[in-house]
């Protein structure tokens, strides 16, 4: 595949804090490396403690292919990379801490009412747009009102939303109002009330306003959904209330931000940041030539990255995983849940069991990604330190345990030409589905398929190739009855809960797997009971178990992701717990050039 | 009954333009002629480049199709006939083209240049055919081992010749010539000439000789048709057009060519200034008030002018 | 000339409406739909919901009236929306376009500032030194594949020389219209254009050889010299004036072909033109796009050979348009 | 005593074919006076246009070698450099193509076209130039000078064009002109109307002329002297009366009998046995034209044949012209599979 | 002397028989005569042994196998060209690879050769309405934008593999040989010859296949021969762009569009530079050879 094709959205780097939970991930273009990793424990934080210069200039690297789209709206945009140009100048009203949950900190402060089922915001002062109008209440509102409008066609009218009290009503254009929502009088506080209490709401809640006064209102039909997003108000002339404003846009390519002195944190640190698409080809010659400060590095150009002399590198946990998934059902849209089939080739779960054990990730993430991939165990990945069970061993890679499974299932070599036979006997061919995403993909698939073959298990490409996303999501999807086994990655969101990926009515639900424990654990894991942290990791270890024990599907790989920054640059990092310097308005650089 | 027939032949052709590219006009190539051929008798169509001469022939063998009139060949219409009768018909009918280079597909030997027409209409072992073939091709005076070349092997005259062989190959009864002789050198061309005149004794041929050689031309027909402006102007034995001509335009025609006599031109050269003269002067009264040249009018038996 | 063109116009419009047909059926063939490619794997929305944005596109709808609507719009001049862009397909275009259409245009003059020097001096000079040069030249630049060619370029130029940016069309930092800003859009434009035109040279070289390698043999050449016009004037006045006919006239047939073609250049060279724009709307299942795309391609090789015979028609008394 | 403006001394003429010479033209010597017609007639590849070319110095150098002396008003055109045979060319020489729908630049107005050898050499005004153009025109017999001056070749019948090109070869009252075959590409009425012109010309201008035609009608009526060429070489030079009356050389003998004018009661028509040789096949020694003659002894040819005067100013190549007889039992037929 | 004129003759024929200059011939006469056509058909053809031979000698599943202890070994004894980023041999991938870019080249030349011939000799011979109606549909094809339409074609296509590929290229490769064709055709009808066949009672296609054929395959060897080196090309482009073969079938793009890291393209020539090299000299053969071809059926080029 080319790049061309990757779809990036889902890959955020994990600072934007967009409230997408779970998505799914392509594999990257990335490539082996080609030696051992010396070690992979990169650092978070930048180590350059001069102090920064006053009107310094930064240029920011938005890695992609492709242009960004450019719609410069919290509301409407629908790339990753557009979220990334949105991060310097807009912000949502509530921060985050380092476990993805909201605090008081940002430019709101919020409270929780006893029953868990509204929550109040309350905006502080001082937070104004970038054309001087204060943040309002009835903005943040407006932001419901846009996402919950029946013309409105993005992808964030979600549960979070649609929770909302009333919402439903509003959406289907029975009510002119959100009931849920009430705006103060002074326009400082908004209360939201849902119809069901969910921890959710601490990972998940919609913060982000829109300046009602600017781009015009929708609710009194003085503009309609189409004419925002034709309009220079979201695509070339955004405001918001960040710490930069945008002073200059060329569409896809470039933006120039200019400090925004105003900003209500304080004054930012840099006087004008420069932010420009650098393709993933030419990042590294670029942060080698100081034609760039700041970029997110492909892992697969680690190797060269790291004899470049005038960068740092750092890196961390993505919230993504790779995973191997075993059909094992079908959807049923009548309806709307998923049915196993109990004769399903790979119904066994010994079977299962046994694949995962045959796959060899250790030399994969060794081999391939220079140790920037370390063999996954679980469904929580680990970077919810606090849900990740780090005691589950998960399946790790034993030919000779996944020999002695597959005996026990009854799957043995009856004709001896070194392939198994099934439980009855039949000699099967399993079906392997697999997407294209740069160049590693196909000898991943390949050599999954020979681990296979090792144990004795035949498999072979669906359609000999790999398929490009929307063909494998239309197979995968329809639950295209040849294939048995497909490759798929998920990105997790900020939000750990699994339901949307493995709950029995959920459609993402890829293998059909059900079984009532599974329902019973994912619907403790958001119940009231849930708010308490304790509770919830527990019942999700249990859940974690549960998964490793069925083997739905067989997580392959966890990934780093790395970040190249000149060394000039000072109070960066990637660390989402440094709550002083994730956010871009304490960003500064030590000196007026590039470290070269 | 004359062999051949031409009665009121038109053939037109459209000019199309305006916006949507509508025939808007005509280009009318051959506009009325009628003569006919005896056996055995050689036919000239004589006039200037572009007055429809080929275009007459062409209609007649079936190349271009026919506006009006008729084509009479031994009676029958050629036009009505269709299928099987009319392949029956067309090869006594023959064709000598004028560019000996074109006329020869290149890409062929000699022998399956002039086998061609035999493998269509008749019959035969390869052996019968290799063996007619040689006949044909050592009667137009080529070696044996010719039949195993190819056309860029040959000159000129010789390749004129293989095409003559091509059109005897059938036995036909009419040849029509289109400037059979105009491509080639003057010995060439009296090679090819001798030999027209050998075949036509041989196989009592009639011919229709298409030349704007007038000197050709009176040397090898016994009547002769001058055409201007797709019309024919005048007809009549090769003597009545040459020493008597009436038309203005065959005089003009005729003062054209040149003097053989070096002593002579000078008065050749006052000659055609005088009929010059006469062309500028007298050249609307030919025509009618449709600007149409008149019909033919017999002058006497065999010679017909188109005059009031 | 006036009718030449209303008619040529006339003949464009069935063309353009089958080539829309054509486009249309096929991108609707397409494994997945701009929801799946917006919204696919994204858990948080329901299947249900894509169905009702699927409804609120009118992607449900037969494909014959979502044609007809689709097409009601675009012969008003409304491209439809992008679903991935979400934006007016026109405003999106409207920036590439030019990019594309500029890149196009530098590259052809550049071309031809190598090809026509180059072809004149094979074809006068044939079997010389210098026509085995250039003719080894064109070999290499038929066999080249474009994208490595322009890789080594960026790789080049760019990394190691550091003399031309890595990507985009201009720098931010300067004002429309300043002379920083002019320099910097023409310091972004050479690597693209030189990779393209360098590879791009050799039908013209060709040509032009054949062509004044024939014409150095007609008649009126002859005549020339016998009035005693000196080698060079026969050369400038009456061989390359026949010549260069047929180049002027592949102009509009070579913009289009550049224009299409632009999708390697682009792509390398992360230049925001429409070569590039395809690909990631072919990837998107945005088809508004990809049809307006091909439409535009259409077009423009319709118009393209227009100017061709338009400007054949100027250029060679010959030739009467009308 | 007449002047000379030409005298071609035993011009040889080679092509490169292979790696090695032919001669195309062969040891030809000739002169042309002023106000006089030298026709030069023979079948198709005797190499007249190489002759004419020779003259105008517009052989291709990489192609063709030269050799002898081509003397015009006491310079050797051969040994002139590019830069002074130009200054000669379009100016003293002048040329009249055979094909005047090719001999034309199809871009070019007429009058540009004419206008063009006047700019080289003559140092008029444009004002000037364009006037001498237009009387040119008048001069050819084109009456509507002024729309021509600004038409384009196509836009011209052939008839028309070829009196274009004649005013291009007069445009600076040459001193010699060399017409290769000018009426040959022409209709018998344009092509009369053409020599009528040339003849008219001719008297008025007084300069030399070259006359290459293939055609003896032509020869009769516009040649005053008259050489006759077979393989590159001339085989008879006489002035044109003696000529018509009297042809010796075999070949000027075979040549006027195939002429089908010239024979008067339909009869066969003589035919010339076998095929100009090639260029690289033909046996330079002995008399070119004896294998065309079989019939004719080996002893009556020369070896390596000279030209002899037999009469004051009529010169014959080779003896074999002596004892010259038709086949005779040529009537029977041309062939030898008659034979 | 009867019998000597009989053997003369007989040694005539034999003489005339033997020296019939088939276009063939005087194809590989032309050939033999230019030093660097024959030079260049040697390699080709040497390419096109190495190519088709090899794989007996090669197993497959041996050169695809993954080995992730190998990636990236620059060439040695074992991997003459070392391996790539799955450890496979590249040696062993470039000659499957340049097997299946030939074949996809050769039969995508042929059949869209072939498309083109027939519809543009049919258009082009019968002219008139047929021409006409054929026209407006080349028109209206030769306005499709083909590489777009390749790419759109291949995102439909649910099965893709060569010959799903095949099938696409040629579909949209014949339109601009068939307007060539026809306008070859349109003159070459013409000609004399044709109307002589005519004339003579041959059927027109006896005389569209036999006569005026013959004449163009001169033009049609030639362009055939010059867009073989394209098509050739035309897979590695799309392979790069990713709508080419999938990796599972390797070919010459398949190895070339490796090179779009900084690091492999900088770093690890041996990956992409031998399927680059292999392609070039292809493309020079095929060219020189075409170029002979051309002047072969140019009397007036013929160096021979
Ligand atoms: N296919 C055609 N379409 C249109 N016009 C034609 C066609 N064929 C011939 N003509 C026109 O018909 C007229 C007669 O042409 P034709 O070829 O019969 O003349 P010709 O007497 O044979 O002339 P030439 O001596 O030059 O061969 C010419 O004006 C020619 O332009
Ligand atoms: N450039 C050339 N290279 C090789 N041979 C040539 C060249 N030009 C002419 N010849 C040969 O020289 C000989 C004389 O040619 P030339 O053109 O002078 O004949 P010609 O008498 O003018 O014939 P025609 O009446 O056909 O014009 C011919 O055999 C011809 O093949
Ligand atoms: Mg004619
Ligand atoms: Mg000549």
């Amino acid at each position: 595949a080319c790049t061309g094709k990757e779809k990036v959205d889902e890959k955020e780097p994990a600072k934007t804090d967009d409230k997408d939970k779970d998505t799914e991930v392509e594999e990257e273009e990335e490539e082996p490396a080609e030696e051992e990793a010396v070690g992979v424990d990169f650092p978070l934080d930048t180590t350059n403690s001069e102090a920064a210069i006053e009107d310094g200039e930064m240029i920011y690297a938005l890695v992609s292919s492709d242009p960004f789209e450019g719609t410069l709206n919290k509301v409407f945009y629908s790339g990753a990379p557009d979220a990334e140009v949105m991060q310097f100048f807009d912000e949502d009203l509530l921060a985050v801490d380092g476990d993805y949950l909201i605090t008081s900190d940002g430019a709101a402060s919020f409270e929780l009412s006893e029953d868990n089922k509204t929550i109040t915001l309350s905006i502080k002062d001082g937070v104004n747009w970038h054309d001087g109008e204060p943040v309002k209440a009835s903005d943040l509102l407006y932001a419901y009102e846009l996402l919950g409008h029946p013309d409105y066609t993005g992808n964030r009218y979600t549960f979070t939303i649609s929770n909302v009290e009333g919402m439903p009503a509003y959406h289907d254009g029975t009510a002119d109002t959100i009931s849920g929502i009430v705006v103060s009088e002074d326009e400082k506080t908004i209360s939201i009330t849902y119809d069901v209490a969910t921890p959710s709401v601490m990972s998940g809640i919609w913060s982000a306003p829109v300046p009602r006064h600017y781009v015009g209102d929708v609710t009194t039909g003085d503009v309609t959904i189409d004419d925002i997003l034709a309009s220079n108000t979201i695509r070339t002339e955004p405001i918001g209330f960040g710490p930069y404003k945008v002073s200059k846009i060329v569409p896809g390519e470039s933006v120039l931000y200019e400090r925004y002195d105003e900003y209500w944190r304080g004054k930012p640190g840099l006087k004008s940041v420069v932010l420009k698409v650098v393709a993933p080809g030419s990042v590294v010659g670029a942060l080698e030539k100081g034609e760039i400060d700041l970029a997110s590095v492909p892992v697969d150009q680690y190797n060269v990255l790291k004899e470049v002399q005038n960068i740092e590198l750092l890196g961390q946990v993505d919230t993504a995983y790779t995973y191997i998934g075993f059909k094992l059902g079908k959807w049923d849209a009548e309806k709307k849940v998923n049915v196993m089939d109990p004769n399903a080739l790979l119904a066994d779960k010994r079977v299962r069991q046994a694949m995962w054990h045959a796959m060899d990730n250790e030399v994969i993430g060794e081999k391939m990604y220079h140790g920037l991939r370390f063999p996954a165990t679980t469904l929580i990945i680990p970077v919810f330190d606090s849900f990740h069970d780090a005691d589950n061993p998960g399946r790790p890679y034993d030919p000779e345990k996944a020999k002695a499974l597959l005996d026990e299932a009854g799957w043995v070599d009856v004709d001896g030409d070194g392939i198994r036979e099934n439980a009855e006997g039949e000699p099967v061919v399993l079906n392997f589905a697999s997407m294209e995403g740069g160049d590693v993909a196909e000898p991943i698939a390949n050599w999954y398929i020979q681990n296979w073959e090792d144990v004795g298990i035949k498999v072979q490409l669906y359609e000999g190739r790999l398929h490009e996303f929307n063909a494998f999501y239309d197979l995968i999807e329809t639950d295209e009855p040849g294939i048995d086994i497909y490759q798929g990655a998920w990105g997790t969101g900020t939000d750990p809960d699994p339901e949307g990926l493995y709950g029995d009515t959920a459609s993402y639900n890829y293998t059909r797997f059900v079984s009532e424990k599974n329902s019973e654990l994912l619907a403790a894991g958001t119940s009231e009971d849930a708010f308490d942290a304790d509770y919830r990791k527990g019942i999700y270890n249990e859940w974690q178990e549960l998964m490793v024990e069925e083997v739905p599907v067989a997580p392959t790989v966890y990934r780093y992701e790395l970040f190249g920054v000149n060394k000039r640059l000072v109070n960066y990092t990637i660390d989402a717990a440094n709550l002083d310097n994730k956010y871009p308005w304490k960003w500064g650089v030590s000196q007026a050039d590039p470290v070269k | 009954m004359s062999l051949l027939k031409v009665n009121d032949l038109k053939v037109h052709f459209p000019i199309r333009g305006g916006f949507f590219k509508t025939v808007v006009d005509q280009v009318r190539a051959v506009d009325g002629i009628s003569f006919e051929i005896e056996p055995g008798e050689t036919y000239g169509l004589v006039g200037e480049s572009g007055c429809g001469k080929t275009t007459t022939g062409r209609a007649i063998i079936g190349l271009n199709n026919i506006t009006e009139g008729e084509v009479l060949f031994e009676g029958t219409d050629l036009a009505q006939l269709s299928g099987r009768k009319k392949r029956a018909q067309s090869r006594d009918i023959q064709m000598i083209f004028q560019d000996p280079y074109s006329s020869l597909n290149v890409r062929k030997r000699v022998l399956d240049i002039v086998a061609e027409p035999l493998r269509n209409y008749e019959r035969m072992s390869p052996k019968e055919e290799l063996d007619k073939v040689q006949a044909l091709i050592e009667r137009v005076g080529l070696g044996p081992e010719a039949v195993y070349k190819y056309p860029h092997q040959f000159s000129g005259g010789q390749r004129q010749r293989i095409g003559i062989a091509r059109a005897l190959t059938l036995n036909p009864k009419l040849i029509i010539a289109d400037e059979p002789v105009s491509a080639l050198d003057v010995s060439v061309q009296a090679q090819v000439l001798n030999f027209m005149q050998d075949i036509q004794k041989e196989f009592n041929l009639s011919y229709l000789f298409i030349s704007h050689d007038l000197g050709v031309v009176q040397h090898l027909c016994n009547r002769i048709g001058i055409m201007y402006k797709g019309r024919l102007v005048e007809e009549g034995t090769a003597d009545e057009i040459y020493s008597t001509p009436q038309h203005l335009y065959t005089k003009r025609l005729i003062s054209a060519i040149p003097e053989m006599d070096p002593a002579k031109r000078l008065e050749k050269t006052h000659l055609r200034q005088a009929i010059d003269d006469e062309y500028r002067t007298d050249y609307d009264n030919y025509f009618d008030d449709e600007g149409r040249l008149f019909d033919l009018k017999k002058i006497s038996d065999t010679h017909s002018v188109a005059m009031l | 000339m006036l009718i030449f063109i209303l008619r040529r116009i006339l003949i464009m419009i069935p063309q353009l409406l089958l080539l829309s047909l054509v486009i249309f059926v096929l991108a609707k063939a397409m494994p997945g739909d701009a929801v799946t490619g917006a919204f696919m794997g994204n858990p948080d929305v329901t299947p249900e919901r894509m169905e009702e944005i699927r409804e609120k596109y009118g992607l449900n709808d037969p494909w014959y009236e979502q044609y007809g609507a689709w097409i009601q719009k675009f012969v008003k001049g409304d491209m439809g929306k992008s679903y991935v862009h979400n934006q007016p397909v026109t405003q999106l275009l409207a920036g590439k376009l030019g990019n594309t259409v500029l890149l196009a245009f530098c590259t052809l003059i550049v071309s031809y500032l190598i090809a026509i020097p180059l072809g004149i001096i094979a074809g006068r000079w044939t079997d010389s030194w210098f026509d085995k040069l250039i003719v080894g030249y064109n070999y290499f630049s038929i066999a080249t594949p474009i994208f490595i060619f322009a890789l080594l370029m960026l790789f080049f130029f760019s990394f190691h020389l550091g003399w031309f940016p890595f990507g985009n069309s201009v720098d931010i930092r300067y004002d429309v219209g300043s002379w920083d800003y002019f320099v910097s859009k023409a310091k972004h434009l050479v690597l693209p254009t030189l990779s393209g035109a360098i590879l791009g040279t050799a039908g013209t070289i060709q040509y032009l050889r054949n062509d004044i390698i024939d014409t150095k043999l007609k008649d009126f050449v002859k005549t020339a010299r016998a009035k005693g016009v000196p080698e060079g004037r026969v050369y400038t006045r009456h061989i390359l004036r026949n010549s260069l006919l047929p180049i002027a006239a592949f102009l509009g047939y070579e913009i289009t072909m550049l224009i299409a073609g632009s999708v390697f250049i682009e792509t390398i060279f992360a230049y925001p033109g429409l070569g590039q724009l395809f690909i990631t709307s072919i990837g998107g299942r945005d088809f508004t796009v990809v049809a307006a795309l091909v439409m535009i391609s259409g077009a423009a090789v319709i118009v393209g050979t227009m100017l061709s015979d338009i400007i054949l028609g100027i250029v060679d008394p010959r030739i009467r348009i009308d | 005593m007449v002047k000379s403006v030409l005298e071609i001394k035993n011009l040889q003429t080679s092509f490169r074919i292979k790696d090695n010479y032919y001669a195309a033209v062969d040891d030809v010597s000739l002169t042309v006076h002023e106000n006089e017609v030298l026709a030069i007639v023979g079948e198709s590849g005797c190499g007249k246009s190489a002759l004419a070319l020779s003259i105008m110095g517009l052989h291709d150098k990489k192609v063709a070698k030269l050799e002898g002396q081509i003397n015009f008003r006491d310079q050797n055109i051969l040994n002139l450099s590019p830069a002074k045979l130009n200054k000669i060319r379009g100016k003293d020489l002048g040329m009249i193509f055979q094909d005047p729908m090719t001999a034309l630049n199809p871009l070019s107005t007429i009058g540009a076209q004419i206008v063009e050898p006047m700019k080289y050499h003559l140092k008029l005004s444009s004002a000037d130039m364009k006037k001498r153009t237009l009387e040119l025109l008048r001069r050819v017999g084109i009456k509507n000078e002024n729309r021509v001056f600004s038409q384009y070749p196509h836009e011209l019948s052939g008839g028309m064009r070829q009196r274009v090109v004649i005013a291009i070869a007069l445009a600076c009252d040459p001193v010699l002109l060399i017409a290769d075959e000018p009426t040959t590409a022409l209709d018998v009425t344009i092509q009369a109307q053409i020599m009528d012109l040339m003849k008219e010309l001719q008297t008025q201008m007084k300069s030399g002329i070259v006359l290459i035609t293939h055609d003896l009608g032509v020869v009769a009526e516009m040649a005053d002297r008259v050489a006759v060429m077979y393989a590159g070489e001339v085989v008879e030079l006489a002035e044109v009366n003696e000529l018509f009356r009297k042809p010796l050389h075999p070949y000027t003998q075979s040549l006027f009998s195939s002429i089908p004018s010239n024979i008067k009661d339909k009869g066969r028509l003589h035919v010339i046995e076998g095929m100009v040789p090639s260029l690289q096949a033909l046996d330079r020694n002995g008399c070119r034209f004896a294998p065309r003659v079989p019939w004719i002894a080996e002893s009556e040819h020369e070896n390596n044949p000279k030209l002899h005067e037999v009469e004051p100013g009529h010169f014959v190549r080779c003896t074999c012209y002596k004892n010259f007889h038709f086949r005779p039992e040529e009537s029977e037929g041309d062939n030898h599979v008659f034979a | 002397m009867k019998a000597d004129v009989v053997t003369d003759k007989n040694v005539l024929i034999a003489e005339a028989k033997a020296n019939n200059q088939s276009f063939g011939k005087t194809i590989w006469r032309e050939i033999k005569n230019d030093k660097m056509a024959l030079g260049a058909l040697v390699v080709f053809i040497v390419i096109l042994l190495a190519a088709y031979i090899s794989p007996f000698f090669l197993d497959v599943k041996v050169v695809t196998k993954i080995d992730f202890h190998k990636i990236y070994l620059p060439p040695s004894a074992e991997h003459w060209l070392g391996t790539d980023k799955g450890g496979r041999d590249i040696f062993g991938q470039l000659m499957i690879g340049a097997r299946n870019s030939i074949t996809i080249g050769v039969v995508i030349t042929l059949i869209a050769g072939f498309l083109g011939l027939t519809i543009g000799l049919i258009s082009g011979y019968f002219g008139g309405k047929v021409d006409f109606v054929i026209m407006r549909i080349l028109d209206f094809l030769m306005v499709l934008p083909t590489l777009m339409m390749i790419i759109v074609f291949v995102a439909i296509v649910p099965k893709f593999n060569v010959w799903s590929f095949i099938a696409i290229m040629s579909v949209l490769l014949w339109f601009g040989k068939a307007r060539l064709i026809r306008s070859k055709a349109l003159s070459e009808k013409e000609l004399d010859y044709v109307n002589a066949s005519k004339t003579l009672g041959t059927p027109n296609w006896k005389i569209m296949v036999f006569e005026v054929f013959p004449n163009l395959s001169s033009l049609v060897i030639v362009n055939m021969t010059l867009t073989l080196a394209n098509n050739i090309g035309i897979e590695t482009g799309l392979t790069f762009l990713g709508f080419g073969l999938p990796e599972s079938t390797p070919s010459l793009g398949t190895l070339i569009s490796y090179a779009r890291t900084p690091d492999v393209i900088q770093n690890k020539l041996w990956v992409w530079l031998p399927a680059s090299l292999l392609i070039l000299v292809m493309m020079l053969c095929i060219n020189f050879v075409g170029q002979a071809i051309k002047r072969a059926s140019d009397a007036r080029q013929r160096l021979a």
